[in-house]
């Protein structure tokens, strides 16, 4: 349910490090599920761009009550995600995204107490401006 | 005399709520609306502060409460027994859990939580205690494809026996009373890229009571693809429990949760059994609240714009006539 | 610290399922740590009892607030092993024990926020009666 | 005038607690036996309900206060930053389990909370607003290897330009006054199998300031083992912080861990510069706590009965006669 709202319209961009590198990009997401969740629930991410594939390994998710990689996610069992909320998906991709227009396809599962909640959505997005992240205070 | 009350889940309106066109308290208004005095919500759904809610929120709540004349009635828990992929909760962490939703639901001034069937009973029963320290009930939801009338009730009918009505009790959820296959999915079915024809054969044969396993072999000779067998399978799930069992549940019935996914615009629904359900509901003396689940949006969304205030009040008009409201 | 203690001189027994088979034993051990801790910290443990070596995979963890493999354990966070708390180790091993006196060791770590705490012990025991699993109600 | 005050973490009797031969109940006694006044717990360590302490637990709690004449000085909190093994805990959850924290000590009528250094600054700043909201000091401890005089708490002093004392201050460890290896470390060594001269050779060459390279390379030409060179290196590692750095701190000491090893028959100490400490304490004015942290206890219990009432009655004799007590 809700899977046609997953990926939303906006947010697409390539993501500059403190040395202005384009470190990878980044997407947002909304969840595909009628509540919020403890982020623990996220079960798995699989975002598919052009030919490429990012799992878990490579993306780091964040909502106002934090942000983790995913495989951090797995203990945290007291930061949510609402249900009113869209998730910031940061990619790790030397280079970014090259293609202005982009295919973007994103499967979410997540374990709600009766069973895994799936979800699916293909958008074709386009890129805006980069992102580019303040260097560390000291 | 006491009377059946009209209530709705926030639940409803989802899909508004989702897409940021209702805050919550335009949820509450819309009840008020309809002339409807309880209000159901899941807080993981709408309240964002969950599990902790804060005096702020509260405040604003029972602010509105007053504002729009409706009170708070039910909230739904899920008891997350997955919370990590490596292991299920223990019976111990479960009835932390439930406390933590027993302690939100009394900060809403809500009177009982709904529990899921997938809550062991054990859970449920080690709860009793919490749920008279926070003065809040604790109500299993019966839904589809769970049957009021089966064997599968008869250790929770063993609690009641044992503990008492005070505290434990039920949340029927009217989806199990569906009289036919539903309009509205049958039509997302097609849209999904079933064949029309073959669809209608299925409903036939459904309401004819055939044989669903000839009806399997006839579609298959008419070239039924994926989305056809798909649609017979949902149909051959159609759950219509018979409206009397309630009168076996009276005297722990809670509340009552009014599903539904299409109604019709003159104010009828044609799934759900509610001409009959509500009389033995009033014949049996339920004196709590029906509380509106609209669930069309699910099926409708990839085609059609949802507008679940006008779902809603439609069944609620239903709801008034039947319960002879003036 | 408090390693000579890890080791409870009382508790090593073998354990008989409800068919009636010896499924493994269990003994009993003190923290090396002078406080109480998250279940989650109990970071590794390997019992050594004559020349065969348990470790994690094939150990159950079990204190007043709950009983866990300690795979799971890694992710319980809400209950504790008390400082002043007996914890007993249920070994997976068919046949179980067959020897009266054993030698047997313990090396625990455990995870204060400053680091590894590593407690090791040996001790010679004597197997006590064996301990019998009631059959389940149903 | 103010002066100092006598307290006593419960740490000290450890040993005795772990061993089950004291309770909860006969550690405060214990202090109050000495004239005592101050009683500093770990929760984690004697409150098997932490985190969440019962009326029931808190009411004989009091009870024992009372009937000992004794009061809640400081409850010692960790912050788990590594409660799970796949990563380090976030500020935000840092900052969660300092609030807990804040509301243990405050529930046990503790007026500060010790924090390690290894909860980042950032955690501490954050938590401020938390602190005055439960009325709870945070004190961060300064226990060796850190240096009381370095620029190691420049950061600190910042945040205390900026913040002021009221919340934030700190909780200075006496182990950082060390004047010299201790008699029953040095026994430990031994029987831990170093070789009696080479560890006398050792404490003589720091006694006398020699250059430990240099009797690094003479050990081994005596033919040290693995146990003479760990002796040599934890002489290495002995911190004499001058006490009169104390004198610039004055203003932001919440409280301080008398921390001690061994106190001789005659009520002395060898190890650590109370002689010189305490008086310096009188001159700033610090009219908190000496709280004693009896440590010795993981040193002996190999060879020789741990009495741990003992050992901190004649470190309070010192004191005693330090502060002027009559
Ligand atoms: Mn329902
Ligand atoms: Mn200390």
């Amino acid at each position: 349910m809700f899977d046609k709202y997953i990926v939303c319209p906006y947010g697409l961009r390539n993501v500059i490090d403190e040395h202005g590198s384009i470190e990878g990009f980044e997407l947002k997401i909304r969840i595909p599920y009628y509540r919020g969740v403890p982020l623990s629930v996220v079960d798995s991410l699989k975002i598919t761009i052009g030919a490429e594939t990012f799992t878990n390994e490579s993306i780091r998710f964040t909502v106002a009550s934090g942000s983790f990689t995913m495989s951090e996610m797995s203990t945290v069992a007291t930061r949510r995600w609402n249900f009113d909320e869209d998730a910031t998906l940061k990619v790790t991709r030397p280079g970014g995204l090259v293609y202005f227009d982009q295919r973007v396809e994103v499967l979410i599962a997540i374990r709600a107490p009766y069973g895994i909640f799936t979800g699916h959505d293909v958008k074709v997005l386009s890129l805006e401006p980069d992102k580019y992240l303040a260097v560390a205070a000291k | 005399m006491a009377t059946i009350k009209r209530g709705v889940s926030l639940y409803s309106y989802q899909e508004e709520y989702f897409l940021r066109t209702m805050k919550l308290e335009d949820c509450i208004k819309a009840v008020s609306d309809m002339g409807a005095t309880g209000v159901e919500i899941i807080p993981e759904q709408m309240c964002n502060e969950y599990p902790d809610l804060s005096p702020e929120f509260l405040k604003k709540w029972f602010g509105w409460m007053e504002k729009y004349h409706v009170q708070p009635t039910c909230a739904d828990a899920f008891s997350e027994a997955l919370l990590f992929k490596n292991r299920v909760l223990s019976d111990d962490e479960l009835v932390d859990l439930m406390e933590r939703d027993l302690k939100v639901a009394h900060d809403l001034g809500c009177f009982v939580i709904r529990t899921l069937c997938t809550t062991p009973m054990r859970v449920i029963e080690r709860s009793l205690p919490l749920a008279k320290k926070h003065g809040v009930k604790i109500g299993l939801e019966i839904h589809a494809p769970l049957d009021l009338g089966s064997s599968w009730f008869d250790p929770y009918q063993d609690l009641i026996d044992r503990r008492g009505t005070e505290w434990f009790g039920i949340i029927p959820d009217m989806g199990v009373f569906e009289l036919k296959p539903s309009r509205i999915k049958a039509d997302r079915a097609i849209r999904d890229g079933a064949n029309a024809k073959i669809v209608q054969y299925v409903n036939d044969a459904y309401d004819a009571k055939a044989d669903l396993k000839k009806v399997r072999e006839d579609i298959a000779k008419m070239g039924a693809n994926a989305e056809d067998f798909k649609w017979l399978g949902l149909c051959a799930r159609i759950l219509h429990t018979d409206p009397q069992v309630l009168k076996k549940h009276k005297g722990h019935i809670f509340h009552v949760h009014a599903k539904f996914y299409d109604m019709l615009p003159d104010f009828t629904d044609e799934n759900l059994d509610y001409e009959v359900v509500v009389p033995v509901l009033k014949e049996i003396g339920y004196d709590g609240w029906l509380s509106s689940e609209y669930e069309g949006n699910r099926t409708i969304d990839d085609a059609f714009p949802v507008d679940s205030i006008q779902q809603v009040s439609r069944q609620h008009e239903m709801f008034k006539r039947l319960i002879g409201e003036k």
